[in-house]
C-alpha cells in the first residue's frame, strides 16, 4: 500500500429522498476527505446526522450516491461483497453487521487483494467504565494503529468520560453534521470549533 | 508445548462477520480463560474449536494434528470434550446413564443390539466414580430433569469427564449459579486443574481470576487481550473497575 | 334389505353399550345377530362391495342402486328358492386392501354366498383373490379393465361390463375411415388406461391410421392445460381418450372452455353415466357405452320408471350404465340360483357358464351371453355423441351406433385366460 | 423439441407456479412465524373453495326468496363475492384450530403437526357429510373465462387471471409482513416471544392474528384454483402436498422462497406434463430431493428451532 | 441408590400380550368379529412396533414408512413369483427389499433432524409408491401384483399350510413374538440406549463422541428390514400386494395407530394402537363411511389432551414408579 492512501473519500455523497412519488430531499450528506497514514480518527455527531451511514459507506456496506471510496487503492464498491471485510470492517455495537446492496453478481467483481481489513470501523463501542473492558478495548486500538492500520471510533458524547477517551486515544477527528463530514487535526481544534461546542452543549469543557 | 492451537479463525453467518482472525493456543495441564462482553462471540468461538461449526478460514491443531473442520463426534474422540452454557444433557436419562452414556466403553458396545446396557460392572463402577467426583455420588439414580440446577451444572461437567478427555472445554460453568454454587463448582475446577487441561469460557471474572494460569479477552470476534491474571490486571482500567476490586 | 340394516344399527348400538359396560373386547359384535335367521329358512345373502368414498364413491353408489333393485325385484316375488335375499355392503374406500378385508368380512363373518361389486380394477382384483381362495362366486360388475377377463380372470368371477378393448373394437375402425389417420392417445396412467390405449392402438394401426403421440395423464389430474397444449402442438385428427372417473369431467369441462372440441375429433373410450351427470355442458366428441336409459328397446321406459319408484331421491334421477351393469349382474345371478335349484356354487358357475340372454331381456340391440372361456359378458357395445335436441334434461346421449357382442369382441382375452378346473375349487352350499 | 415448441410449456409453468405459490404462502406464514406445521392447510384450503361454491352457484342456507334473488345477480358479483367472503367464513375455522394448537405449543412441534393431521381428516370428513364425495366446478364469469389466442394456441383466459390475482394476493401479504407494525411485531414475536410480551403485546392475540391471515390465505388459493382443480373432498391433501414440498424447497420461513419455490414446482410441473406426463407429479419431489440434498435448509432457508 | 440396571429378557407384560394373542382364534368369530381381522390386526401390530423403533425409540419422525411396508410386500410377491417360492426366503427377499430401500432413503436424510427429516420421508415415501403404481411390468401398477400365495411353512420334518386364516394368524404370531422380543432386547441394549440418548438429545450425543448418522441410518434400515417383513406378511394375507399402503394416507394410520396407542411413552403402546385403530375403522366403518371423522376428533383430542396416547393412561401409575421404564 505504499503511496496509496489508506482511504480516500473521493467528493462522496449520499442523499436519501422520502419515497418512490414524493422525491423531496430527506437526507444529504457530502464528505471529501483523504487519510494516508494510520490513525487512530474520532467521529463525533449529533444523531442521524449520518455517522453509521458514513461507516457503512467506507466499509462498502452503502453504495454511495456520487463520488467513490477508495480503500488502500480499492474502489470499494467495485470489491466483491464477500472480501469486502479485508478492506475495511464496521463494527456495529456487540457484532459486526454487513448487508449489501448488491447490484452485480460476486464473479464480476475485484478481489481485494488484502487478508487482513485496513480499516476498522467502531460504532459506538459500548465503553462501560464499570467492567474494566474498556482499558483492553483502547489498548485494542492502539494495537491496530501500531500494526499500520486505520482505526476509525464513532462516538456520541454522553458523559465527560468520552470526551476524556476521545482525548486521550484519538489523533485526528471527524465532525459529522449539518450533511457534512469535517475534519479537524486534533483536540483542540474540534473542541474550539462553535459547531461542536453547541453540539456538545454541557459537556464542553 | 501447546496441546490445543488456533491459528486465524475467521467464520462468518451470512453477511455477519463472526470471528475476526481469532488466534489462541492453549498449553498442556493449564487452565486457559476466555472472556468477554456479552455477544463478543466467545461462544462462537468456542464451537468452532470444538467442531461444531467448521471456520471459513483458518486452522484448529490438536496434540499435533490438525483437526479442522472435524465432526463433533470425530473430535470427541481425540480427547476433546466440553460442556455447555445452556443446559444441555440427557434430561430424561437418570444421572447415572447420563454419565454412563459418555463413557467409551458405552460407544464400543454401540453395536451391539441384542446385550443389556448396563451389565458391564467395569463400566457401572467407572460412571459411580466420576459421580462421586463432582459431588453427585448420592443422586446416580435421579432422573437428570429433576436435578437442581448447580447439580446439573456438576453433572453437564461429568458427562464431559465421562470421555477421559485430555482437554476440557467449559462453556460458562457458572451461569445462573448463586455465590454458593459458584464457590461449589470454583472447588470441583480446582479439583480437575492439573488432571486435564481446562478452558473456561467465563463472564465472572472474579472466577476466571482467580483460577486461571492465562486468559484470552474476546471482543469484536477478536482477541484484545491476553495474558496472565497478573499482567490483565496491571491495566489501570482494570484496577479501577469493578473487574479489578473483583480480583 | 333395508330392514335388515336397521336392525343392525340397533345392535350395533346396543353392542357399543355393552362394550362400554365391560370395559374388553368381548362384546356381542354387530354382525352375530344375522348369522343365526330365526324364522323359517336361511336367507340367501349377497355381500355388495361398493365403493362409497374415494375415486369411485358415486359410481359405487349408483352401482349398487342397479343391486338393490334386482333384490328388491325377487323379495317382492318371494325371494328365491323361497329364501329370502339379504344384503349388506360396506364402504371400500376405492382402496384393495379395504377390498380384501370387506370381502374376508362378508364372506368369513358374514358367510355371504355371493359377491358383487367394484368399480377400480385394484378393488376388484383383491376382492377376486379373496373370492378365489373360498370358492366364492363374485360379480364384477363395473370394473372395465381389459386384465378383468384376461390374465386377471377367475373361475369364480363374472365381469359385467365392456371393457376397453370392446369400445375400441367399436369405435375405432370406422372413425380411422371417417374422421382422419392422425391419432393422438390420451390416457390415464394407470392399468385401464394403459390396456384401453394399447387395443385403440392396435385397432387404429389395424384400420391403416397412425398414433402420432400417446400424452399419460395422471390420475386425480385437474389442470389439463400442458396436455392441452400439447394437443394443439401436435395438431392430430383424432384424439382418443381412455380418462376415468372424476379426471374425464374435468377434462371435459376444460376442453369445452376453450372451446376446443371442434380442433379435432375427440373419442373418449367409456363414458360412465356417473361421470358425466351434472356437468352436460361438457360432453362434446364420440364416445361409448353399453346401455341408456333412453334407449329405443322395449322395456327400457319400464325399467327406467321401476328404478325411480324405487329411488325417487336418488342422486342422479335416472339409471345409467353403472347401475344398469349392477342390476343386471345381481338379476342374472338371482336367475341362475332359481334355476339351478341350488346354492352350491360349482352349479351356479356352471349355470352361468355360456349363458345366453335375449336383447330382450337385457334391454340392448343384440342378444348377449357369457363368454365360458373367460367369463365376460359379451354384448352390445353403442357410440353415443351429445343429444342436440334433448327431450328432458337427462336426455344426454345420442346413440349413434351398436356394435353386435362379435365385433367388439376382445379376441385377445380369449388367449389371455386361463381359468382354474373346477376340482380345484372350493365348494359350498348357503 | 425446438425452443419455440417449449416457449408455451414455459408460460404454463411460470403461470402455474405462481398458483403454487399462493397456495403455500398461507402455510409459509404459518410455518416460517409461528413454527407450526400446519398440515390442515389444504382441508382450509378446500373449505375456501367449498364455501366458494356455495356462494357464487348458489347453495347457501338462506330463506328462498333472498336465495332466489341472489340466484338472480350476474355471476360476475356472485363470483367476486365468492372471492371475498369466502375467506372471511374460513377464517373462524382457523380461530379454533388455534385455540386447539395452543396446548402444543413449546412442545415438540411434532405435537402441532399431528393435532393439525387430525384436524385435517375431520375437516375433509365434515366435506364428505356436508356436500358428498362428488366433484363440483365452481362456475367462472363469461368475462374472465373462456379462451383466447396467443403463440398460435388457444389459453384459458382465467389461468391468467389466476395468476395475476395471485400476484395481488402475495403483493397483499408482503405488505403486510414488511410495511406494518402487526407484521413487524408477529416477525419478533416468531422469534423471540419475550420480546413481544416485554413490549406489553398480547402474544396470544399476535398468535391468532397469524394464524387466521394464514387460513385465509389458504381459503382465497382455495377460491382462486377452485375453476383450475375442480372441487372434491380430497383436494385438501392433494394441496397441501406441494405446498410442504414448496417451501421446504424454498427454505423454511422466506417469502421470496416460497414464491421461487412455487415457481419452481409450477414449472418442473408444467414441462414434465408435457415431455414426461408420467413423471409430472414424481417431478417434484425429485426437484425437492435434489435440491435439500445439496442445500439442506432448502433455497433461503434459515436455521430454526424446527431442526432441534 | 439405583446403578446399572438390567432388563428382564422376558417380562410378564410380553408374555401377557402373546397369550392374549394365542386366544384370539378361539373366540374371535363368538364377538361378531372374523379371523382375518385378527391376521391384520397381528400384521399391523408387528408393522407398528417395527415403526415405533424409529418414531417412539429415535425420535425420528419418519412420515413415509408406507413404502417400506410396501416394499416388503412387492418383495415377498416377487420374490416368490420369479424366484424360489419358499417361504423363508421370500420373507428374505421381503426384509432384504424393504431394508435396501431403507439403505437409499436412510443415505440421504441420515444428517437431517426434524422437519426436514419428515419432510424427505415424505418425499421418498411418494417417490416409491409412484414407482410402484408406474412400474407396471414389475409391479402391476394399480392392478396390484396378484397370485401370491400362502407359502406353506416347511420345519425340515413338518410342513404347515397357511391358507387358512387360522394357520396364519398363529404363524404371523410367531412372526410378532420374535419380532417383540429382538425389539425389546434392541431397546435396552447397548444400541437402544444410545437411539434414546440421540432422540433426547441429538447434539450433546454428537458432542460425547457419536456418529449419531450412522445410529440414526442403522436404525431406519432396521425399521425398515422389520416393516418389510409385516409387508411381506401382508402381501401373503392379503394374496396379492397393491401400491395403496405406500400413499401417503397409510403412512398416516401408522403414525396414527402407534401414536394414538402411546407408542412415545411404552413398548406395547403401537400394538393398543393398532388394534383399536382397526377395530375403530372395523366396527365405526361398519356403522358410516365417516368413520374418520370420529377417528380423527378422538385422535385431535388425544394429542391435545394425552399426547403419551392410550397405553400412556394405562401405565401411568407405573411410570412414576419407575420413570425410565418402558
Amino acid at each position: 500500500m505504499s503511496g496509496l492512501p489508506l482511504l480516500a473519500l473521493e467528493r462522496v455523497s449520499k442523499i436519501y429522498r422520502r419515497g418512490l412519488f414524493d422525491r423531496t430531499l430527506a437526507f444529504r450528506l457530502d464528505v471529501d476527505f483523504r487519510i494516508d497514514e494510520p490513525a487512530i480518527v474520532g467521529v463525533m455527531g449529533p444523531n442521524g446526522a449520518g455517522k453509521t451511514t458514513l461507516f457503512e459507506m467506507i466499509a462498502g456496506s452503502n453504495a454511495p450516491t456520487g463520488g467513490r471510496v477508495v480503500v488502500a487503492g480499492h474502489d470499494m464498491q467495485r470489491v466483491r461483497y464477500r472480501e469486502r471485510d479485508r478492506l475495511a470492517i464496521h463494527y456495529h455495537q456487540s457484532y459486526q453487521v454487513r448487508r449489501f446492496s448488491r447490484t452485480r453478481p460476486d464473479f464480476m467483481m475485484e478481489p481485494a487483494g488484502s487478508s487482513y481489513p485496513v480499516v476498522h470501523l467502531f460504532d459506538e463501542p459500548q465503553f462501560n467504565a464499570q467492567d474494566g473492558y474498556i482499558g483492553f478495548m483502547l489498548d485494542f486500538f492502539h494495537r491496530l494503529r501500531g500494526e499500520g492500520r486505520l482505526v476509525f471510533i464513532c462516538l456520541h458524547p454522553t458523559a465527560a468520560l468520552h470526551l476524556e477517551l476521545l482525548r486521550q486515544t484519538c489523533e485526528r477527528y471527524l465532525f459529522v453534521a449539518n450533511g457534512q463530514a469535517r475534519p479537524f487535526a486534533d483536540f483542540g481544534r474540534i473542541i474550539s470549533d462553535p459547531d461542536v461546542r453547541r453540539y456538545l452543549g454541557a459537556l464542553a469543557p | 508445548m501447546a496441546l490445543f492451537e488456533a491459528h486465524e479463525l475467521h467464520l462468518r453467518f451470512g453477511d455477519r462477520v463472526v470471528l475476526e482472525d481469532i488466534s489462541l493456543s492453549f498449553e498442556v495441564g493449564r487452565l486457559s480463560g476466555i472472556m468477554g462482553p456479552n455477544g463478543a462471540g466467545k461462544t462462537t468461538c468456542f464451537n468452532v474449536l470444538t467442531g461444531r461449526y467448521r471456520p471459513d478460514r483458518g486452522r484448529v491443531v490438536f496434540d499435533g494434528a490438525d483437526i479442522t473442520g472435524r465432526s463433533p463426534q470425530a473430535i470427541s474422540r481425540l480427547g476433546i470434550a466440553r460442556s455447555f452454557q445452556l443446559m444441555n444433557l440427557f434430561d430424561e436419562f437418570t444421572a447415572f446413564e447420563n454419565v454412563a452414556i459418555a463413557l467409551p466403553e458405552t460407544r464400543r458396545r454401540g453395536a451391539d443390539p441384542i446385550g443389556q446396557a448396563y451389565r458391564d460392572s467395569a463400566l457401572v463402577g467407572e460412571a459411580h466414580e466420576i459421580l462421586v467426583n463432582v459431588g453427585l455420588g448420592d443422586r446416580a439414580g435421579q432422573i437428570a430433569k429433576s436435578l437442581p440446577y448447580g447439580e446439573r451444572r456438576a453433572l453437564e461437567i461429568a458427562v464431559a469427564l465421562a470421555s477421559r478427555p485430555k482437554l476440557l472445554f467449559l462453556d460458562e460453568p457458572t451461569a445462573g449459579l448463586g455465590s454458593d454454587g459458584r464457590a461449589r463448582l470454583a472447588d470441583l475446577v480446582r479439583k480437575l486443574k492439573g488432571a486435564v487441561t481446562l478452558v473456561v469460557i467465563e463472564h465472572d471474572m472474579e472466577f476466571l481470576f482467580s483460577l486461571a494460569d492465562v486468559i484470552s479477552v474476546i471482543h469484536w470476534g477478536q482477541v484484545i487481550a491476553q495474558g496472565s491474571p497478573a499482567d490483565l490486571r496491571a491495566n489501570p482500567w482494570v484496577r479501577n473497575s469493578n473487574l479489578g476490586k473483583l480480583a | 334389505m333395508t330392514k335388515s340394516r336397521v336392525t343392525r344399527r340397533r345392535v350395533f348400538k346396543a353392542s357399543l353399550m355393552s362394550a362400554a359396560l365391560a370395559g374388553t373386547a368381548s362384546f356381542l359384535g354387530p354382525w352375530r345377530h344375522n348369522r343365526v335367521w330365526a324364522q323359517g329358512k336361511k336367507p340367501i345373502k349377497l355381500g355388495l362391495t361398493c365403493d362409497a368414498s374415494g375415486q369411485y364413491g358415486n359410481s359405487g353408489q349408483d352401482d349398487m342402486l342397479g343391486m338393490r333393485l334386482a333384490i328388491d325385484e325377487f323379495n317382492a316375488k318371494g325371494g328365491v328358492l323361497g329364501r329370502k335375499v339379504e344384503w349388506i355392503t360396506a364402504d371400500t374406500e376405492t382402496n384393495p386392501a379395504t377390498g380384501t378385508r370387506v370381502a374376508e368380512r362378508f364372506i368369513a363373518q358374514e358367510q355371504c354366498g355371493f359377491l358383487l361389486g367394484a368399480i377400480h380394477s385394484g378393488v376388484a382384483n383383491a376382492i377376486t383373490q379373496v373370492a378365489n381362495k373360498y370358492g366364492t362366486i363374485y360379480m364384477n360388475t363395473n370394473s372395465s379393465a381389459p386384465s378383468e377377463a384376461g390374465v386377471n380372470c377367475s373361475r369364480v368371477k363374472f365381469v359385467w361390463d365392456g371393457n376397453g378393448t370392446n369400445f375400441s373394437k367399436a369405435a375405432v375402425a370406422n372413425a380411422v375411415e371417417k374422421l382422419g389417420k392422425k391419432w393422438l392417445l390420451l390416457t390415464n396412467d394407470y392399468v385401464w388406461g394403459h390396456t384401453t390405449s394399447a387395443a385403440t392402438k392396435a385397432e387404429v394401426e389395424k384400420a391403416g391410421g397412425q398414433v402420432v403421440d400417446n400424452l399419460l395423464v395422471p390420475q386425480n389430474t385437474r389442470d389439463f392445460t400442458a396436455y392441452l397444449l400439447k394437443v394443439q402442438q401436435i395438431k392430430p385428427d383424432v384424439i382418443a381418450m381412455a380418462i376415468g372417473g372424476d379426471d374425464i369431467k374435468a377434462l371435459r369441462q376444460q376442453i369445452a372452455e376453450l372451446k376446443l372440441e371442434d380442433k379435432a375429433a375427440w373419442i373418449n373410450n367409456q363414458q360412465d353415466w356417473p361421470d358425466i351427470w351434472g356437468v352436460p355442458e361438457t360432453l362434446f366428441g364420440v364416445f361409448g357405452t353399453n346401455w341408456y336409459h333412453k334407449l329405443a328397446l322395449p322395456g327400457v321406459p319400464e325399467f327406467v320408471r321401476r328404478w325411480q319408484t324405487s329411488y325417487p331421491k336418488a342422486p342422479i334421477p335416472v339409471p345409467g350404465n353403472v347401475s344398469y351393469n349392477g342390476y343386471m349382474a345381481t338379476r342374472e345371478l338371482l336367475r341362475a340360483i332359481e334355476q339351478t335349484g341350488t346354492t352350491n356354487n360349482i352349479a351356479i358357475i356352471k349355470a352361468l357358464e355360456g349363458r345366453k340372454m335375449t336383447a330382450l331381456d337385457r334391454m340392448q340391440t343384440y342378444d348377449a351371453y357369457i363368454d365360458a372361456t373367460t367369463h365376460q359378458v359379451q354384448q352390445t357395445i353403442y357410440l353415443a355423441k351429445r343429444n342436440p335436441k334433448p327431450a328432458d334434461k337427462t336426455d344426454l346421449f345420442e346413440i349413434i351406433s351398436a356394435a353386435t357382442p362379435q365385433q367388439a369382441m376382445d379376441t385377445a382375452s380369449l388367449t389371455a385366460c386361463k381359468l382354474r378346473p373346477y376340482a380345484d375349487i372350493p365348494t359350498y352350499e348357503q | 423439441m425446438s425452443i419455440i415448441g417449449l416457449l408455451p410449456h414455459l408460460v404454463n409453468g411460470v403461470a402455474l407456479g405462481l398458483l403454487f405459490a399462493l397456495l403455500a404462502l398461507g402455510f409459509m406464514l404459518i410455518l416460517g412465524l409461528m413454527e407450526q406445521i400446519n398440515l390442515a392447510h389444504g382441508s382450509l384450503f378446500a373449505l375456501g373453495a367449498y364455501f366458494a361454491y356455495a356462494i357464487a352457484t348458489p347453495r347457501l342456507p338462506l330463506p328462498p326468496d333472498l336465495l332466489q334473488a341472489w340466484a338472480a345477480a350476474p355471476l360476475g358479483w356472485r363470483f367476486a363475492a365468492a372471492v371475498f367472503v369466502a375467506p372471511v367464513l374460513v377464517a373462524p375455522f382457523g380461530v379454533v384450530l388455534e385455540r386447539l394448537m395452543r396446548r402444543t405449543y413449546g412442545r415438540d412441534p411434532l405435537y402441532g403437526l399431528l393435532l393439525t393431521f387430525g384436524a385435517a381428516m375431520v375437516i375433509e370428513e365434515l366435506i364428505r357429510i356436508v356436500w358428498g364425495t362428488r366433484d363440483y366446478m365452481l362456475p367462472v364469469p363469461r368475462g374472465i373465462s373462456g379462451g383466447f389466442l396467443m403463440l398460435d394456441l388457444v389459453w384459458s383466459t382465467y389461468r391468467f387471471w389466476a395468476a395475476g390475482f395471485a400476484v395481488i394476493a402475495m403483493a397483499v401479504v408482503w405488505l403486510v409482513i414488511e410495511r406494518t407494525r402487526f407484521g413487524a411485531l408477529v416477525k419478533a414475536g416468531a422469534h423471540d416471544s419475550e420480546i413481544v410480551q416485554a413490549l406489553g403485546h398480547d402474544l396470544e392475540k399476535l398468535r391468532v392474528g397469524v394464524f387466521v391471515l394464514g387460513t385465509m390465505m389458504a381459503a382465497v388459493a382455495g377460491v382462486i384454483l377452485a375453476p383450475v382443480w375442480g372441487i372434491r373432498p380430497h383436494m385438501g391433501v392433494d394441496a397441501v402436498i406441494p405446498a410442504f414440498v414448496i417451501i421446504v424447497l424454498g427454505g423454511v420461513g422466506s417469502f421470496w422462497g416460497a414464491v421461487l419455490g412455487g415457481l419452481l414446482v409450477g414449472m418442473v410441473v408444467g414441462l414434465a406434463g408435457a415431455y414426461a406426463s408420467e413423471w409430472s407429479m414424481l417431478s417434484m419431489y425429485l426437484l425437492l430431493i435434489l435440491v435439500v440434498t445439496f442445500r439442506s435448509r432448502g433455497l433461503f432457508g434459515k436455521k430454526s428451532v424446527l431442526e432441534a | 441408590m439405583r446403578s446399572g440396571h438390567t432388563v428382564p429378557t422376558l417380562t410378564p407384560v410380553m408374555i401377557a400380550v402373546w397369550a392374549a394373542f394365542a386366544t384370539v382364534p378361539l373366540w374371535i368369530e363368538h364377538v361378531g368379529l372374523y379371523q382375518y381381522l385378527g391376521v391384520e390386526v397381528l400384521i399391523f401390530a408387528t408393522y407398528a412396533l417395527a415403526y415405533n423403533l424409529v418414531l417412539g425409540h429415535s425420535g425420528l419422525p419418519s412420515f413415509g414408512h408406507g413404502a417400506f411396508f410396501g416394499l416388503g410386500a412387492y418383495g415377498f410377491g416377487l420374490a416368490q413369483l420369479n424366484l424360489v417360492p419358499d417361504l423363508w426366503f421370500c420373507l428374505g427377499a421381503a426384509v432384504a427389499t424393504a431394508s435396501a430401500g431403507g439403505t437409499l432413503v436412510a443415505a440421504f436424510i441420515s444428517h437431517r433432524r426434524g422437519i426436514y427429516y419428515s419432510l424427505l420421508t415424505i418425499a421418498f415415501g411418494q417417490v416409491f409408491w409412484f414407482i410402484a403404481i408406474k412400474w407396471h411390468t414389475v409391479t402391476g401398477g394399480e392392478d396390484g401384483l396378484l397370485k401370491i400365495e400362502r407359502l406353506p411353512v416347511q420345519l425340515g420334518v413338518a410342513t404347515v399350510d397357511l391358507s387358512h386364516n387360522v394357520s396364519l394368524f398363529y404363524f404371523v404370531l410367531a412372526i410378532f413374538v420374535v419380532v417383540s422380543l429382538l425389539l425389546w432386547r434392541l431397546v435396552h441394549s447397548p444400541f437402544g440406549r444410545i437411539l434414546r440418548a440421540i432422540k433426547q438429545n441429538e447434539t450433546r450425543a454428537r458432542f460425547v463422541g457419536y456418529d449419531v448418522w450412522r445410529y440414526k441410518a442403522a436404525v431406519l434400515i432396521l425399521s425398515a428390514g422389520l416393516s418389510g417383513l409385516a409387508g411381506g406378511l401382508f402381501a401373503m394375507a392379503q394374496a396379492s400386494a397393491f401400491p395403496d399402503v405406500m400413499s401417503l394416507h397409510y403412512s398416516g394410520y401408522i403414525v396414527m395407530m402407534t401414536l394414538v396407542g402411546g407408542g412415545l411413552v411404552t413398548f406395547w403402546g403401537p400394538v393398543l394402537g393398532a388394534i383399536v385403530f382397526l377395530l375403530a375403522r372395523d366396527v365405526i366403518g361398519a356403522f358410516t363411511t365417516g368413520w374418520m371423522l370420529w377417528f380423527g376428533m378422538l385422535f385431535v383430542a388425544l394429542v391435545i389432551y394425552k399426547p403419551e396416547g392410550l397405553g400412556g393412561m394405562f401405565l401411568r401409575p407405573a411410570r412414576t414408579k419407575r420413570p425410565e421404564a418402558t
